[in-house]
């Protein structure tokens, strides 16, 4: 699907903005609403340049009123139209989960199919820059816990691109997640894997495929984000000690795709999950299940997990880099599992 | 504003056609319930809301609708949906849990999905009215005159989603109308414990859009009151909101003990029954009994015909639980 | 902790009302809020009787107003007040769950210890009697997943009143669930389990202990609520056949009990989970998780899974009674893996 | 209702203590963040909200409360803090994430929790109010006058939570007082854009309780308008609301581009400078210029001091983490 790869970079904030306005250009559905997407640009930038180019009519500035616009959303894509809306920070899901749990996900069922909800719900997650607990989760599993939505968390400024194109043309609702610190903003955190080649046109990445991204025989890393980029620093320095780890961008927490995962623990025999949402009842607990009871026999030694130990984000910065699963941690657990 | 002879036809049929729908389901309700009551027995399971008393509400206001313009109802949503001409077999059927049910059995009572008249209803107080506040605006986007209602109860009115939603229509200047139904209780709370106003027409100011209140139940004040709600939103002026005093002649739902209040308060809403008001109205205005009998029998045909298309149909295949969750 | 248990029977419903009661007599701090709790003594009759006893002030009826009235329970407790708020349904919680999520569940954390919040949020959950997609669910891991709260959801008559007690007491948060169908109501599915010995007095059920409710050999039946007592008729089956299954009682989901399902992995090798939640980032998931963590070697077996397959709940009867695990799928899948 | 001198030197005193503090903390909060501003970097990392210029309503209405009175406020948090006296030390300590702060480092600038003097604040938009609704009817169940004092901002005003809360106090006649601070934004949205009516003291008729407007950010005017909410409220008479027009010098949060205001708007805000119009009340009452400084010098050391104190404490050791999440 994807055209030729060119040699421009992009930041994820650009990349996801140029998807939205190339599918804004295509079709007169689409819009975008939310807190401060329109003058603002979006706090993360998803929505830079869109207001300039599309107008107020378009690209709408909202009241906080998480339950009334995304809830306007749904009427809206029930309508026929393509809204786009994103809550700030996927932490104030508390103010609008009934409509995105109880109407978003269960209303294309609950009518025997017969209404449809193309309709994308974006939201900033993660942390690591010190924005305390109700400012820096992931959660995941929050949402991918619930049918009903596809959850998909990309990681690079191509990904951001290719999903969020696919996501506005899917039928179906979308939470699309992306990561603060992989936004390649100004004023966070420089990372290199924040800025990537993007091509110019349209070109989607499918919903729902994970991706090897750096191929191994000694253990299985499954991240998504942040983890999977920790994951891949973390395998470098494995392979310096020999050990060559197969690092999976799970991409997509909604379809799951297991066959990737189960291929390459088939392959490693080994399994390390590494998660930036909770520990317990989440992401990790999923592969990990997924693999317990589909490649048992597989497994070589007992799966590790390695995720936000169930507390909420403390502010302070050693105690936040504490708690993060870091590539340090990554590389450790990932060498005892080898060593076991 | 006066009602024409056919839209008075139209509403005395419908009303008619609702009460008869909710007397029907009462009974259908409770098959296979005794002796002993079970809730999740018999051919209709589940919680089950009937609105017979509240049909000035649902008819008053769709008697200005087309198909066009956009409905959603809350938990009690037959007369809104009889009222707005969804599909009355296929709705039963839903009920009923059918596969040629508007949501293949899947929906039930609570959840009835028509997009050919634009109706949905949801099982989560007050939710529904952020979806017409998304009707309204996709209507504005897409260049249509079209609007959108919203019913709820007065126990909704307490809910954030109701402030939410009316603010966001008002700053947006969009084609919303909010019907309150208030029917004295959310549950067993009667409306002056649960809100600290005794119309929620106050709110209304709050917004800074115009309010009504109707009062007594009465059908024809509902019409004519809506007639300018629809109206000013047709224009573009902006949302619209409505609080009419209606009656509640059953339980919240069917089995509802009601130990909360007194059966000679029902009595008396009985006396001012809107059928038989608008019946009245009628006859004043020289129907003769035999059209209305007519107008009464045809639409107690269409609800039989309902049930039997209901009760005739197969329930889906188990296979059909897996399907429908995503596209 | 228990006192002498005597013989009188008492429904889930008046076990927990019970509980309640002898608690507001002990302590003028403890209050119960909630929509209908109050003459109509609580739409699952958590609260029968209450209202007569102890007048408005202290039984009050709120309106639809959840984030507001969740939100002043929080404000309560911080006063040292020990406030019982009602979810009616579990399936309500996205109006509210900010107030959960970022609040209740938080505060302690961020305040660093220093701000308690000793209250109960007790929430019906469950299906089986067709009430369809919103108010049908159980959303045990939604819950379970987010750190700062103890959440509970007990099965017995007998576990109702003592974990409610334990609940009141305990100066943490506590989500408290029961199920609809385990109440005991006149109006529901009279179930023989719905009905059992409680004593009089007070008495306390610890938070946080799994209990095994009937041995067995050959493979291990994790279940929580219904599923557990659908696994103790499915392990009686089994016994038919001469397969002896060991049913292990959850009871709570945070703290969560791993000694006691670990214990019973090593001894029987092979393990079924079963939920009234949705399989995927589970329940299911977690326990499969922590076996495959830390009692791999032990599994005979792959671990099997047994949960609403990720659709939200039907409503038409025989979609919901097949989608929600019965005593004939457990003890079809429990034979499975004894026969592998 | 006039205002003591005393009262009016606490005053002046608390907001230049509030501004110093705020001043402070730009350049606090700006260090380790050049030559390439990162929010994440320095010793004070995350966001930081500030209040320069809006004394007014927090020491307007904190003048007339007491230790036993609660105060819930927002995301910009530290005006409410000082105004109600939280220990600066520890307040200031948490912001730099240090062990000896308030919440052991684990909370931050926006979750400042100070029981002592029944102060919290949170980092969602609203939810603080029922919080105040909680407290207000824990003081009515323990037959306690006190009240309870919930800050938000005018863009708070639109959220659920906010309508909720005060219907809530309304039905139960809850010792509450809601003080809207209208700073014209909501981060980037002005109160046009989001807001369906100029005014939030309309809003109040919907609660059936009073409403007050203090316009201009006069401290002088929100002191007397406060003095009649609280006594009001403290009397069992029920909730308040009061919008103050207010404003806000800087950002939304440090950094923030401000694309969306004029520079020169700001210029025109600082001409009317609540603490130099306050200055000047004191000296048209004939308080002498050294005994202004010297209130100023006395709060400035004060403020140095916690700087101080926070600078030097310790950060918390890794172990911290995993403490806390339950008793
Ligand atoms: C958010 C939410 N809270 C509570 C309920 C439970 N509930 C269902 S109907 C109802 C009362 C609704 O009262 P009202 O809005 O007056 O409508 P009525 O039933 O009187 O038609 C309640 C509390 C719900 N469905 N959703
Ligand atoms: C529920 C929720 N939605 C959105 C946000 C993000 N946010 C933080 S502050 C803010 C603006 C608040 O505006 P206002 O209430 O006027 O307070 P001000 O910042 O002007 O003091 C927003 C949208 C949030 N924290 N919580
Ligand atoms: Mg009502
Ligand atoms: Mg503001």
């Amino acid at each position: 699907m994807s055209t030729s790869i060119g040699k421009r970079l992009l930041t994820g904030n650009k990349a996801l903005a140029e998807a939205i306005a190339l599918e804004m250009e295509r079709d007169d559905h689409v819009f975008v609403m939310g807190e401060d997407v329109g003058v603002y640009g979006g706090i993360f930038g998803a929505t830079e340049g869109l207001f300039a180019k599309f107008g107020a009519e378009r690209v709408r500035d909202t009241p906080i009123s998480e339950t009334g616009f995304i809830g306007a959303a749904i009427g809206a894509a029930a309508e026929g139209m393509r809204p786009i809306v994103e809550l700030m920070f996927v932490d104030f899901f508390g103010v609008c989960m009934d409509q995105i749990y109880n109407h978003m996900a269960k209303i294309h069922y609950m009518s025997g199919g017969h209404v449809k909800l193309p309709m994308v719900l974006m939201t900033a997650v993660g942390g690591g820059y010190s924005d305390a607990a109700q400012h820096s989760q992931t959660l995941y599993a929050t949402f991918a816990h619930m049918p009903g939505l596809k959850v998909v968390a990309p990681a690079t400024p191509y990904d951001l691109k290719g999903m969020m194109i696919a996501a506005i043309r899917d039928d179906n609702p979308v939470i699309f997640m992306f990561h603060k610190t992989l936004q390649g903003l100004g004023w966070m955190d420089q990372l290199d894997y924040s800025i990537g080649v993007v091509p110019e046109g349209s070109y989607t990445v499918p919903l729902g495929q994970a991706k090897v991204v750096r191929e191994g025989t000694d253990v299985t890393i499954v991240g998504i984000q942040m983890m999977m980029h920790r994951a891949v620093e973390a395998a470098k320095q494995l392979e310096a000690e020999g050990i060559q780890a197969e690092v999976i961008d799970l991409r997509s927490l909604v379809p799951l795709d297991k066959e990737t995962i189960l291929d390459s623990v088939r392959k490693t025999h080994r399994l390390l999950v590494v998660d930036e949402d909770y520990l317990s009842y989440g992401m990790t607990a999923e592969i990990a299940a997924v693999v317990a009871q589909e490649a048992l026999y597989d497994l070589e030694v007992p799966i590790a997990r390695l995720a936000v130990p169930d507390v909420p984000i403390p502010y302070s910065r050693p105690l936040e880099q504490a708690i993060i699963p870091s590539v340090e941690a990554i590389f450790t657990a990932a060498r005892q599992l080898v060593q076991m | 504003m006066s009602i024409s002879l056919e839209q008075m036809k139209w509403m005395y049929a419908t009303m008619v056609k609702i009460r008869y729908y909710e007397e029907t389901m009462v009974t259908a309700y409770a098959e296979g319930k005794s002796p002993v009551f079970n809730i999740g027995a018999g051919p209709v399971p589940g919680e089950m809301h009937l609105a017979a008393g509240q049909e000035p509400a649902a008819v008053g206001i769709c008697a200005h609708l087309r198909k066009e313009d956009t409905v959603t109802a809350p938990h009690r949503p037959h007369h809104h949906a009889i009222a707005k001409g969804v599909d009355l077999k296929r709705m039963t059927a839903e009920i009923f849990g059918k596969q040629s049910g508007l949501g293949k059995g899947k929906g039930g009572h609570m959840h009835l999905f028509d997009p050919e008249v634009k109706f949905s209803c949801g099982g989560i107080v007050a939710a529904g009215i952020p979806h017409a506040v998304g009707a309204a605006l996709a209507a504005k986007m897409k260049k249509k005159d079209w609007v959108a209602v919203a019913f709820v109860g007065e126990g909704a009115a307490n809910s954030g989603a109701f402030h939410e939603s009316l603010n966001l229509a008002a700053v947006w200047k969009l084609p919303l109308i909010v019907v309150i139904e208030d029917n004295a209780y959310g549950i067993s709370v009667p409306k002056k414990v649960s809100t600290a106003v005794a119309s929620n027409v106050e709110r209304a100011k709050g917004y800074g859009i115009p309010g009504f209140s109707v009062r007594d139940n009465d059908p024809r004040e509902m019409y004519q009151i809506s007639e300018q709600a629809v109206r000013h939103a047709r224009n573009g002026e902006g949302p619209v909101l409505i609080e009419i005093e209606t009656y509640r002649y059953l339980g919240h739902f069917q089995g509802d003990p009601e130990l909360y209040r007194e059966k000679n308060e029902l009595n008396k809403l009985h006396e001012k029954d809107p059928v038989i008001r608008l019946k009245s109205l009628l006859e004043s205005e020289g129907v003769v009994a035999s059209d209305i009998a007519q107008l009464e029998a045809q639409v107690r045909k269409e609800v039989d015909e309902a049930y039997d298309f209901a009760r005739k149909s197969e329930y889906p295949t188990i296979e059909e639980a897996l399907l429908d969750v995503f596209e």
